[in-house]
């Protein structure tokens, strides 16, 4: 078994991975930048080393200082967690080349997902699907209007090169294709150096649906099904559950094969993540390879959640060479699981992310309620870092009633200082579009306005009330009149007024 | 009994506290209780709510049922709101921020909409874009600095 | 489905109910004495009535007053928690005759079961194994040891009437047989006016393992599975498990089996429990009734995550009328639950219950960790009522990770101002019976004194230094160092030393 | 440099506090940074340990590792140990309390160990015991009485 591990990160992650350690009996080592000297997860560790100054990248993306960090601090292994060096392969070889036990799969499996192009032959060999679509050799506009007559409209003019949706066009018929093929290999040109293009199918209406996938060094792998993770906006996920209200047992036995054999192909060991896009819904649904996260992802609780298991716990073992604790047989969905991301930023003005001191920051606690965050009151959130402060994680027997316990923990779930995204997250929450489970990855686009409009609702008198009351500075002291129970407001006198 | 001057969202709002809590808005009394630890227990006689109340100077986050509000409060009535008053003359950054680039020129004429600079924070772009028509005074960033809110960093006459 | 319920108690177990009823739309009416009118299960409602002052007599039992505040305050039903007034008949009636929805079992039910002898025969009849006894209806000397060898040594010399122990006698041969007979006679007579003797077989080293048992209105009855509560003194649990270690899937289902019959016998309705004593462990095992709790039990949190489900929902529900939302077959046990008991009082001197101010109190957080709580930073614990603060329940996938769990969350629970058990605590879930899961009832009288006795540990250094440094009138101000990097202390200069 | 006397269990440790942070007790120093809200870390330069401390007066309570220490701190260096300096003249309630029973009258002789008088709490029945051979001197409680800890009960002469 590891015995020290080194946690190449901060926030939320890092504190969750430590706490997994201590049930583990195994030693941590946290890592911090100056604006983090005092952050939760360092305090949580059994030791700490300090990075550099705040910006990642002289600190948290540091590969040297943080190889020199686990040798001098006696660390036997690193657990990159999501985000920063955790999908660099050059991150995983650095550490393999040190000695060092790297939690993740080895630095070829991230290598060779880390490729689009290579992934997808990759895959497509594996007998996985992927969107149906076609790279011509002769990249002439002949050549490529046959390609497109081949795909089918609607479609998807790409650069083979890059990525982001950089020159990127949705052509919905023959006449508009040409004009769309001059334009995209001048973008592609111009922001990749490369105007190779791509013809693929427009998926309509997809949702994002990923499979949890899990190997280890001795051959074994499973998956440990599905997250729904649609509700997101310029690929950043808000709202993620487990099972999706998509899928049917066989596709989900399906997807769930596809996912396992993408991670044999692709040489994986530890957890990983297939994501697909899935369309429609049902026995009938298609769903296609999108990419491999070869990491742990940001919503794994969800899963955790549902099957019962410790993703981190097992991470850990998997990668001290333990068989995988699990066989697929083993393996369940149970209950209903939403996890809601909240972040420091303010939905009322374009999500524009918020920085300062957290006045007062309040976790609700309660049955099916699991927080993972990474601050505490009086925290400071810097602009250095992603907005994410924590993690709302409920479960419950059924997708209502988890919904409705994420609405009451959310409603209960107390942070000032900073604005927070927790007033859009209840609006969403409560959308007749999410309540019926019918989201997919462009209802944000299409539903968002509204759901912020809702918010600028007016503010309740109690909240006035209750300001007004604090600052005054001679309200009463203590707690309230010496008799509460003669306290005409605590006995209800009026209720049924 | 203290009168206070609420402002929140553009509007004005008038309170005053009587020594035993009950706080008179409008037309309408509420009783505050406090229970500790910045929670409250708000009712009008028929219902009541639980708040939370932080308060930082003059300024009061308030959370209640997972809504926030952010209000400033000053003793006193006052007769006219302050944020008819104001007039941007000086553009601020939003947050903290980095800044990528600076496109407004000292005396340059611009328009509505217009960029004068970008900011980063966070993994995203931010543009700052003129309010109204008018020239570029003062540019008070450079590229690369780290700005705070409320800074002035750019003038616009 | 009920539109308003009031809550008839206090501390976690009020919150709780009002939290369920929050999540499925119920409306929310706690009562409180004097001394709670500040407390959590009170903001937590929608609306509050005062009872009276502190003493439970003067408040929490005062049914006339409970009966009017729930007329007066519109509640269509009464939840009667645990405690109080919810094992007893009449409260249960008073509710029936004031048109309240009672939320548990016919008040036929409660009083069915409340008596012992009358239990015990109803058991019987059903088929529920009882431990071997007689009570011989001539209570002549003679009679008596006929019927003690008839039931065979070693066994207990009890009382008919009354319980806790008093006049009860053990006997472990025909010599000691006359002089218990004679002396538990008197007893009997002295206390309970009534020198009825029993015979009944002494149970070796027996566990408690109880069965959650759950019956709807229409004929449906389910359980679902064991809690062990073999961690208890002076009948009062501590630490309570589910799965029980000492059962093997046959004896389950015959004790689940058992529990059923005993719930149809008692015509009973929404949520109880069938308390056993379990004699030595595996297939063999013989288990006997020993009580039904006809409410809520305080440990039902370690079944809620072991089987998924949400016990206070289905209670509310049944008692709306609704059918039982589970099947038998629906019904599984996944992973391993532990709850520990945290209570205000002083383990070093015999457990005396404190009271006084919560000076800091902070709950742990993190994946499988639950806490049911009544109390905040600030609280003033009362010695008007029960010790218990707050539940741990942790859940994992073995026993031994929920165990290292239970470890390390206790580890983080902050609760200062008054003395608690969790030093005492933290000793038996790490002392090596417990390990093994070789526990029963006598494991607490047997081993609690050495477990006591570790407590007396040196506090550490550390403790000391941190006491001085803020109490030290020149401390430096504000958050350490300005420059955190340049710490030694925080860079592990002298990690290996 | 603060120096401070810390009492507890019944033995006193002197410690001295400089301004740096570093707390000096016997030959060991320890470095003391807190971390905000009642938490502070304490390393020894090998090993770290995070430490929860709330003050009421002069009594501290530490919570490390789910151990709690209650400890009495004092400025300055003690000479008298003050434990050895008490004498058991008035017994005290160890907790609030109902008073049951009183079985001790005054001018009665008593041994160690006799019970002086009941008391109960939260359903469980508390004896109050002599903790040494003596005359019972005034009874300062009634049965049925509410008590609070600290206050004299019993005086045993």
């Amino acid at each position: 078994m590891i015995k020290r591990l080194l946690i190449a990160n901060r926030g939320e992650i890092a504190v969750r991975i430590i706490r997994a350690c201590r049930e583990l009996g195994v030693e941590t080592v946290a890592v911090f930048s100056d604006a983090d000297a005092h952050a939760p997860h360092v305090l949580a560790a059994d030791a700490a080393v300090g990075l550099g100054p705040p910006p990642p990248r002289k600190s948290y993306l540091k590969v040297d200082n943080l190889i020199d960090a686990a040798r001098d601090s006696g660390a036997d292994a690193v657990h990159p967690g999501y985000g920063f060096l955790s999908e660099r392969a050059h991150f995983a070889r650095a550490c393999e080349e040190a000695g060092l036990i790297f939690v993740g799969p080895p630095s070829s499996a991230i290598e060779r997902m880390g490729s689009k192009v290579g992934a997808r032959r990759l895959m497509q060999e594996a007998g996985v699907p992927v969107v149906p679509g076609e790279a011509p050799e002769d990249q002439g506009d002949r050549a490529l209007i046959a390609a497109a007559e081949h795909v089918g409209f609607p479609l998807l003019v790409k650069p083979s090169a890059g990525g982001g949706g950089i020159g990127m066009k949705v052509v919905r018929d023959l006449a508009a294709l040409a004009p769309a093929i001059a334009q995209a290999r001048r973008e592609a040109q111009a922001a990749f150096g490369d105007g190779t293009l791509y013809i693929e199918r427009l998926v309509k209406r997809p949702r994002h649906v990923e499979v949890q996938i899990f190997a280890d060094a001795h051959g074994a792998a499973v998956h440990l099904f599905e997250r729904e993770c649609s509700v997101q906006r310029r690929h950043q996920k808000i709202i993620e559950e487990s099972p999706s209200p998509a899928l049917t047992p066989a596709l989900r036995a399906r997807m769930g094969e596809a996912a396992v054999s993408a991670a044999r192909a692709a040489g994986y060991r530890n957890a990983g993540t297939v994501e697909f896009l899935l369309e429609s819904a049902g026995d009938q649904a298609r769903f296609y390879f999108l990419e491999m996260n070869t990491r742990l992802q940001v919503e794994h609780p969800v899963t955790e959640m549902v099957t019962g298991v410790d993703l981190v716990h097992a991470q850990i073992r998997v990668a001290s060479g333990e068989a995988l604790p699990w066989t697929q047989s083993s393996l369940a969905q149970r209950g209903h699981a939403i996890e809601c991301r909240v972040y420091a930023e303010d939905p009322a003005h374009g999500d524009l992310p918020q920085a300062g001191r957290l006045l007062m920051y309040r976790e609700p606690q309660g049955p099916g309620i699991r927080i993972d965050s990474g601050v505490v009151e009086g925290s400071e959130v810097s602009v250095h870092y992603d907005p994410l402060l924590a993690k709302l994680i409920v479960s419950a027997e059924t997708r209502e009633a988890a919904r409705r316990r994420a609405v009451e923990a959310l409603g209960r779930f107390i942070l000032l200082g900073v604005r927070t995204n927790i007033p859009f997250l209840l609006q969403l929450l409560q959308h007749p579009r999410f309540v019926e489970g019918a989201i997919d990855t462009g209802f944000l686009d299409r539903e968002g306005a509204s759901a912020r409009q809702a918010l600028s609702a007016d503010v309740p008198m109690a909240a006035l009330a209750a300001a007004a009351y604090r600052v005054a500075p001679d309200r009463p002291a203590g707690r309230g009149s010496a008799n509460p129970a003669a306290d005409p407001f605590m006995t209800l006198a009026g209720w049924r007024g | 009994m203290t009168t206070l001057t609420l402002r929140l969202d553009g509007r004005e709002v008038v309170a005053r506290v009587d020594v035993s809590g009950q706080v008179f808005i409008d037309d309408q009394a509420l009783m505050v209780t406090p229970s500790g630890d910045g929670l409250y227990l708000v009712s009008d006689g028929t219902r009541r709510w639980p708040v939370a109340v932080a308060a930082s100077g003059d300024t009061c986050w308030v959370s209640i049922g997972g809504q926030v509000a952010v209000i400033e409060v000053e003793s006193g009535r006052r007769r006219t709101p302050r944020r008819k008053s104001v007039r941007a003359d000086a553009l601020m950054a939003p947050m903290p921020a980095t800044v990528v680039k600076v496109l407004a020129e000292p005396g340059q004429t611009v328009v509505e909409g217009d960029t004068l600079l970008v900011l980063e924070a966070m993994k995203m772009e931010l543009p700052v874009r003129a309010p109204r028509a008018g020239v570029v005074g003062a540019i008070r960033c450079t590229a690369g600095e780290l700005v705070q809110p409320g800074i002035a960093l750019v003038d616009l006459e």
